[in-house]
């Protein structure tokens, strides 16, 4: 988690912190393949070792991968974005209603959609930056506002369904080998990868979080780029939405309650810092690869299916890898202080 | 707490020392999805469906979401498909959603089964039906009407405002009201959020909110006891009368006390018993399209209508009855 | 008195909506029910003046609802195997000091972030709960509800306690002077260390009496009913932190009180009742609650501005 | 002069701190007397920050020892100074900004346990009668947030004072005070002395401690290279001391003749920053100095013309074209530059490579299409910090890793890197050690003589006179009066205090 987007030598490459997050996620995997992994009664390879599991994984974790991607740059800006799980359900039934009410195509629905994303991103944007306000409490606010619209709108009953096969494709089936929404992920993650390490914006954003008095008196649009953060934020949660929508086929109030936690998880696994201007988008989608496998892999382990504890167990598995890897984080300047005590007595 | 640790013991015992895989024994494998796990009602589900595994010797794995959630429920059928398993019954919480999971079970020849709450037909052989929503909305709304005289206020405690099958009860409800009891006026739905305290304030708040409320209907299970202390609290027991689903054992000691006038609910530890047998058969082919007769285990035999297998009335837990059973 | 603006701000706001209850909805004032409402709100009371001392410190506490949930349970169980209150009690607090203790040790021993630690910690506690205990409710024995008193007694015993437990807060953080080194630390941490303030005790103890305060308050829910949900207390810490925030104590440390976040607390928790009272449909609620946080922040926002601090 | 003879109040013999591999001090002695002022002079990096914070408990020492009053003091922690008589004045105030100066003052003062009851009232009056003894003028109860910075300083002096302490450290204490404050403190530091107390006085202004001191230690790398008794030292005795080689003059000549108008104000005005009328011309190639005391507007002005704070009254013209910068953002577009005050919070980005900071202002023209170029950045970087002879590293190294003096060349160099028409300098040479003090002025010169317009905010009188073509002066948010590059001081002082001379 290096401050600076330098191609980096081997060593600092060999040595940071994504490439001991990519050892920890290797290592899961394997073990997840040997002891998930078995043949049933009837010889077929059964559980995590199997393609269908493995795309499986993948179109589990598009919506909460997403969301991560969304919240990377927020988080870089020393912000964050509590929002943005109620935000894809506001999206979702407005998707649903535009296309089934409003009688609109899908394509012309799904544009709104991300435009009402986009909307609800500057709610956010302009309340953080016009007036100043903690983001924390901001997004707490629309937290419950976005949900609480989404519930309003539909008053909490009308369930949309019976999409067209042609959008159901895009979370239910495969293109080019890879479930479609996955291809959809890869695209928003080089989009956004792009943004963050290789252009002016990310690095602005970085300023953002280590100092916006400096970044500010350096002439950089301050506002302009913190309010960039969220409306992006926004607009990726209406994608997500859109695919989660097609994934189950159906658009609910209810849609995505709780994901914020799980993509907060994910991006701080990751290695980028609550604090601001630390951490990568190659962090975050590790991060999020390694709870998603962890998740589903436990789901495939037997002596955890008997006692029907997957969720709770790598819930509970989650948060400790969470503590492990911010005090991983700090162990250098933890070990370095003692290094000058013991030269001190 | 012994059964806590010995669950934690287990946990840490079977991750530590890896358990042969599941296919070493050569049982029926037979999976059992609730709405919500936590759900005391279908924790007595399951525990008859654990009777009937034992009985017919075959691998129960009972799993769900811990909140009710259309998207967990997905994932974990997807991840039943790999795991290969023989049969799979859910309790959906969204028709439509669950049933895109069900026929790429079907697909992969993964037999499927719905109960307490139907998936879309094509998705599943058969439905093993408790009792239809029409039936319970009607049950409960006679029960209601019976209890007030046809006339009066009276309000409903629900799940959240987002729970598919509430909604679906609450429809037939007004159809039923407007056709039947012109005079029966409903006068609020309240969410509780699945949660016994917040529907004790919102039954409260109903309570000072409209005075000559005459009687409060829960139709999620930790709604009635909630409602009932909250009547109880408000000193109005008998005034305010308290119905609705729930399970005898949460519920006996204000239906003694003369809060709650009766709980309405089919036996649930035959509905999980009933649903593995069906599930057994379907997975043997003992169990066929078109037959019109099914014989369960110690419970006898259950009547098929079309593809439902019917369970047979909702019990009407009272006074009277309800020590009688224990879930 | 501007430097109690937002404290009179908020409890105006919450007289208005008082006075406009009077007006509509009589009916809301009616002493019994409003005394049961009450009633089951003075937990959260409880750990809505634990949260203001940790928003106070500059950290916060994402896992109250969990540690609630834990310590509700447990004292539950204890309590259906016989125990006298006069354990259990004591003993759900000290589970949940421990706890606290937990997130302490890692904030302020380690330097963790608080928000991410804690969020940890609440996932892992309340999965760890629906592990062991999948849901089932605890029922406890009959001498359990209201402390074996009466009801009236009881919630007027529940009541008065919170109270109690306020107006200690409330002096203690203004008359003694380790309430003061609360804020200090709030403030500045490295200044308060030049003090003579050691800021790590200072958080770590902020942090075991959040735990502790969740822990009594666990108690005095459970005595409110004969059984125990797990899912109790659950969405709690989102709650609070609205509460308090509305209230008028700053995210960024140092600033508020809790006679303020007691306003907060009322004025978020009258919405639902009021709502039932006014006939407006349920499914307005949560609406209703996120403008009120926005209202409070833009406010402060606005009002900053005004003092020119916006700017630099 | 007093007798150096008797017990000395606090002794430092042989004393050793390393921050991890940094080598801070090796082998300081020093010793204060009852009733005396001892300067302690040295570059930045010098070690004098660290050996204050070994004084005042808040470091330990790796090896040596401390003895106050002939008793050693092993593991000393701030509150055990403070018991001991032990008070500093920080150069940046450590106070609590949300919380009122009575409660400041009595968080520092009052001893005691945890469980004991604050005593509002008698905290009140103690401030308030604090207060008065140093001649500030706002009331005890106002939030310290709503102070100004030299306000903020004299509650830290108010604390010392408070303490009835022994020992009383000021850490550059008139960086950011007025010329009537300094004379206060200047007042308040010889009341101490005559009391008895020992005052350990920091600074980089020689005139002031010829001006205020009985001893005087200078601090080399480390070191402490000798002390003397004031009276028996000259100034470029001193520098030579510090700085450890003959630096010739500390002001370059004006060679440049000034060119075309490049800045004109027209009546300009900002109501939020409390400034108005302003009307001047500053040309091409002079140096155009802005005395004036702290709050005069000198700092608002310059942050109008930089868009943070927007004109709302007259008319700016640039090259003769008139503009408006509304933000930073325009300003820079515009050609303007300014390098700010406060250089740890605005200059640079302490946890960024130099690198970054020194493209920072010209992301558009460095990576057109917003895409960055990592080469073109490196190469940028390495070029301004050989211009500029910063000493660092590399282009890779940490902003915070670098001593004060470079750390105002990178932020000057960021400015440089636009290109500007108009180059806006606030307190250039602020906390900068002597050395780095004249290349700045150097490099000050030569891009004057490059045809640059420059604007040189400086409360260091003898800096303006020495530096300036032309020396605008500001009092109560105006611009007072614009004089001569060679004028005498007191005229210039008379004009910002408002006296007609």
């Amino acid at each position: 988690m290096s401050a600076d987007e330098h191609p980096p030598a081997w060593r600092k490459l060999l040595f940071s912190y994504e490439s001991l997050l990519l050892v920890v996620l290797v290592a899961e995997w394997f073990f997840f393949y040997r002891y998930g992994t078995t043949t049933n009664r009837r010889g077929v390879l059964v559980g995590f070792g199997t393609l269908d599991r493995q795309f499986d994984i993948l179109r589990h974790s598009c919506e909460i991968g997403l969301l991560a991607l969304a919240l990377t740059p927020v988080i870089l800006t020393a912000g964050i974005d509590l929002s943005v799980g109620s935000l894809l359900g506001l999206c979702a039934i407005t998707f649903g209603m535009l296309w089934h009410d409003g009688g609109l195509s899908i394509p012309v629905a799904a544009a709104l959609t991300l435009g009402v994303g986009a909307l609800g991103g500057g709610l956010n944007a302009g309340l953080i930056t016009i007036l100043r306000l903690p983001p924390l409490i901001v997004t707490l606010g629309t937290y419950s506002l976005f949900r609480g619209l989404a519930e309003a709108i539909t008053h909490g009953a009308v369930t949309y369904t019976d999409f067209p096969a042609s959008f159901l494709y895009l979370g239910q089936e495969r293109w080019l080998g890879l479930p479609t929404q996955a291809w959809l992920f890869l695209l928003a993650a080089v989009v956004v990868w792009v943004l963050v390490h290789r252009t002016t914006f990310g690095r602005s954003f970085r300023v953002i979080g280590f100092s916006p008095e400096g970044a500010r008196y350096a002439g950089l649009p301050v506002g302009r780029r913190t309010a960039l953060v969220y409306v992006l934020a926004g607009l990726i949660a209406a994608l997500a939405a859109l695919i989660y929508t097609a994934r189950l086929g159906q658009a609910k109030a209810d849609a995505g309650t709780g994901y914020e936690l799980f993509a907060i998880t994910a991006v701080v696994l990751g290695g980028t810092s609550i604090f601001g201007g630390r951490g990568s988008i190659t962090g975050t989608l590790l991060g999020v690869a390694a709870i998603a496998v962890l998740k589903n892999g436990l789901a495939c382990l037997p002596a955890v299916i008997r006692l029907n504890a997957a969720e709770e167990m790598s819930g509970m598995l989650t948060g400790a890898l969470l503590l492990l890897a911010l005090t991983g984080s700090i162990l250098p300047k933890i070990l370095s202080t003692l290094r000058t005590r013991r030269q001190a007595g | 707490m012994n059964p806590i640790a010995r669950r934690l013991a287990a946990a840490l015992g079977l991750l530590l020392s890896l358990t042969p895989a599941l296919a070493a024994d050569a049982r029926l494998m037979i999976t059992m999805m609730p709405k919500a796990k936590g759900n005391a009602y279908f924790i007595s589900c399951k525990a008859g469906a654990d009777r009937a595994a034992k009985e017919l010797g075959v691998e129960l794995l009972f799993d769900g979401p811990t909140d009710s959630n259309a998207a967990k429920q997905n994932e974990i059928v997807e991840n039943w498909i790999t795991l290969g398993v023989d049969v799979i019954t859910v309790a959906a919480e969204n028709k439509e959603g669950i049933s895109t999971a069900l026929r790429k079970a079907q697909k992969q020849g993964i037999k499927v089964l719905t109960y307490d709450a139907d998936a879309l037909p094509d998705a599943r052989s058969f439905f093993v039906n408790q009792a239809t929503p029409q039936g319970i909305a009607y049950g409960l709304l006679d029960e209601a009407a019976r209890l007030c005289g046809e006339e009066g206020e009276f309000a409903i405690i629900t799940a959240t405002l987002t729970a598919g099958n509430q909604r679906e009860w609450l429809k037939h409800m007004d159809v039923r009201l407007a056709e039947k009891y012109p005079k029966l006026k409903l006068v609020a739905v309240r969410p509780s959020d699945d949660l016994k305290d917040k529907a004790q304030s919102e039954a409260t708040a109903l309570m000072s909110a409209n005075p000559n409320l005459k009687l409060i209907m829960a139709i999620c299970t930790p709604g009635t006891p909630g409602a009932a202390e909250a009547v109880k609290q408000a000193g109005k027991t008998g005034k305010v009368k308290v119905i609705g689903l729930g399970l005898p054992n949460e519920n006996k000691r204000y239906v003694h006390e003369g809060v709650t006038e009766s709980v309405m609910l089919w036996n649930t530890e035959d509905l999980g018993y009933l649903t593995v047998y069906a599930a057994a058969a379907l997975a043997k082919d003992e169990l066929k399209p078109g037959a019109t007769q099914f014989k369960a285990g110690t419970l006898g035999a259950f009547e098929i209508r079309g593809d439902n297998i019917l369970l047979g009335k909702p019990y009407i837990f009272n006074k009277a009855n309800i020590d009688r059973f224990d879930f | 008195m501007n430097r109690y603006f937002r404290e009179i701000s908020v409890t105006a706001a919450l007289g208005l909506v008082l006075l406009a209850m009077a007006v509509f909805a009589p009916g809301f004032f009616q002493p019994q029910p409003l005394l049961s409402l009450v009633t089951r709100e003075a937990p959260t009371l409880v750990v809505a003046c634990g949260m203001a001392l940790v928003i106070i410190s500059r950290q916060i506490d994402i896992s109250v609802g969990s540690q609630f949930s834990v310590c509700s349970i447990c004292a539950g169980v204890l309590a259906a195997r016989g125990w006298p209150l006069a354990v259990v009690g004591p003993a759900a607090a000290a589970l949940g000091a421990l706890l606290g203790a937990f997130n302490g040790v890692l904030v302020a021993g380690l330097r963790l972030p608080s928000i991410v630690v804690t969020l940890a910690t609440m996932v892992m506690l309340r999965q760890g709960l629906n592990l062991v205990q999948q849901g089932a409710f605890v029922n406890l024995p009959d001498r359990v509800q209201w402390f074996g008193l009466s009801q009236a007694a009881g919630q007027w015993t529940l009541v008065g306690a919170a109270l109690v437990l306020l107006v200690i807060f409330g002096l203690a953080m203004r008359q003694l002077a380790t309430g003061r080194w609360v804020y200090a630390v709030g403030t500045d941490d490295e200044a308060a260390r030049l003090a003579g303030i050691r800021p790590q005790l200072v958080t770590f103890l902020v942090f075991v009496l959040m735990g502790l305060l969740a822990g009594v308050a666990a108690t005095m829910n459970i005595v409110q009913s004969p059984q125990v949900q797990p899912a109790v207390g659950s969405g709690l810490e989102l709650k609070v932190i609205a509460a308090v925030v509305v209230g008028g104590v700053a995210i960024s440390g140092g600033r508020g009180n809790v006679w303020g976040a007691f306003a907060g607390l009322l004025l978020l928790a009258c919405v639902s009742p009021a709502l039932t009272h006014l006939h407006v449909e349920a499914y307005w609620e949560k609406t209703i609650q996120g403008a009120i946080i926005l209202l409070a922040v833009v406010a402060d926002g606005l009002r900053q501005r005004k003092r020119g601090e916006g700017q630099a | 002069m007093r007798q150096t003879t008797s017990a000395p109040l606090l002794r430092l013999e042989g004393i050793k701190k390393n921050y991890g591999a940094v080598r801070a001090l090796q082998g300081v002695d020093f010793e204060l007397q009852a009733g005396e002022v001892h300067a302690l002079l040295g570059e930045n990096g010098a070690g004098k920050s660290t050996l204050i914070n070994l004084i005042t408990g808040a470091r330990r020492p790796d090896a040596g020892t401390l003895t106050l009053a002939g008793r050693p003091l092993p593991g000393l922690d701030p509150a055990a100074a403070r018991a001991l008589g032990i008070a500093c004045v920080h150069q940046q105030p450590a106070l609590f900004a949300e919380l009122s100066v009575a409660e400041n003052i009595g968080l520092r003062l009052e001893a005691g346990g945890a469980w004991r009851r604050v005593d509002w009232p008698r905290r009140e009056a103690r401030a308030a009668e604090l207060l008065q003894r140093i001649g500030a003028e706002f009331p005890a109860s106002r939030t310290v947030r709503e102070l100004s910075m030299p306000e903020q300083q004299l509650v830290e002096i108010a604390c010392a004072l408070g303490v009835g302490a022994r020992i009383v450290i000021m850490d550059e204490p008139t960086s950011s005070l007025t010329r009537r404050e300094q004379e206060q403190l200047y007042g308040i530091v010889r009341g101490l002395r005559a009391a008895g107390t020992g005052v350990i006085y920091i600074s980089h202004r020689l005139e002031e401690i010829f001006a205020l001191a009985d001893r005087v230690t200078v601090l080399r790398d480390g070191v402490s290279v000798g002390t003397h008794a004031v009276a028996a030292v000259t100034e470029p005795e001193l520098i030579r001391l510090m700085v450890g080689r003959e630096v010739s003059q500390l002001y370059p000549p004006a060679e440049s003749a000034p060119g075309a108008a490049v800045l004109e104000l027209r009546g300009v005005g900002c109501r939020a920053a409390g400034m108005h009328g302003v009307s001047c011309t500053v040309h091409a190639g002079e140096v155009f100095g802005l005395a004036g005391l702290v709050g005069a507007g000198r700092t608002e002005l310059a942050r109008t013309l930089f868009g943070l704070t927007p004109a709302d009254a007259g008319e700016i013209l640039l090259h003769g074209r008139r503009i408006h910068p509304r933000s930073p953002p325009e300003a820079v577009a515009l050609g303007i530059a300014y390098v700010p005050e406060d250089r740890r919070r605005h200059g640079i980005v302490l946890e960024m490579p130099v690198a970054h900071n020194l493209t920072m202002a010209v992301h558009p023209r460095l990576f057109p299409g917003a895409w960055l170029r990592f080469g073109a950045e490196q190469a940028l970087a390495r070029e301004s910090l050989r211009d500029l002879a910063v000493k660092c590293p590399g282009p890779d190294a940490l902003g915070g890793s670098l001593s004060g003096g470079n750390q105002q060349k990178v932020s000057l160099a960021r400015w440089l890197a636009t290109r500007p028409k108009l180059l806006i300098l606030d307190e250039p040479t602020q906390g900068v050690d002597v050395g780095a003090k004249s290349e700045i002025h150097r490099i000050i010169r030569r891009l004057a003589r490059d045809g640059l317009a420059v604007i040189m905010i400086s409360s260091d009188l003898p800096e303006v006179l020495g530096m300036s073509d032309r020396i605008g002066v500001m009092r109560g948010g105006t611009l007072a009066a614009v004089l001569p590059g060679k004028s005498d001081p007191h005229t210039v002082m008379a004009a910002a205090l408002g006296q007609s001379s």
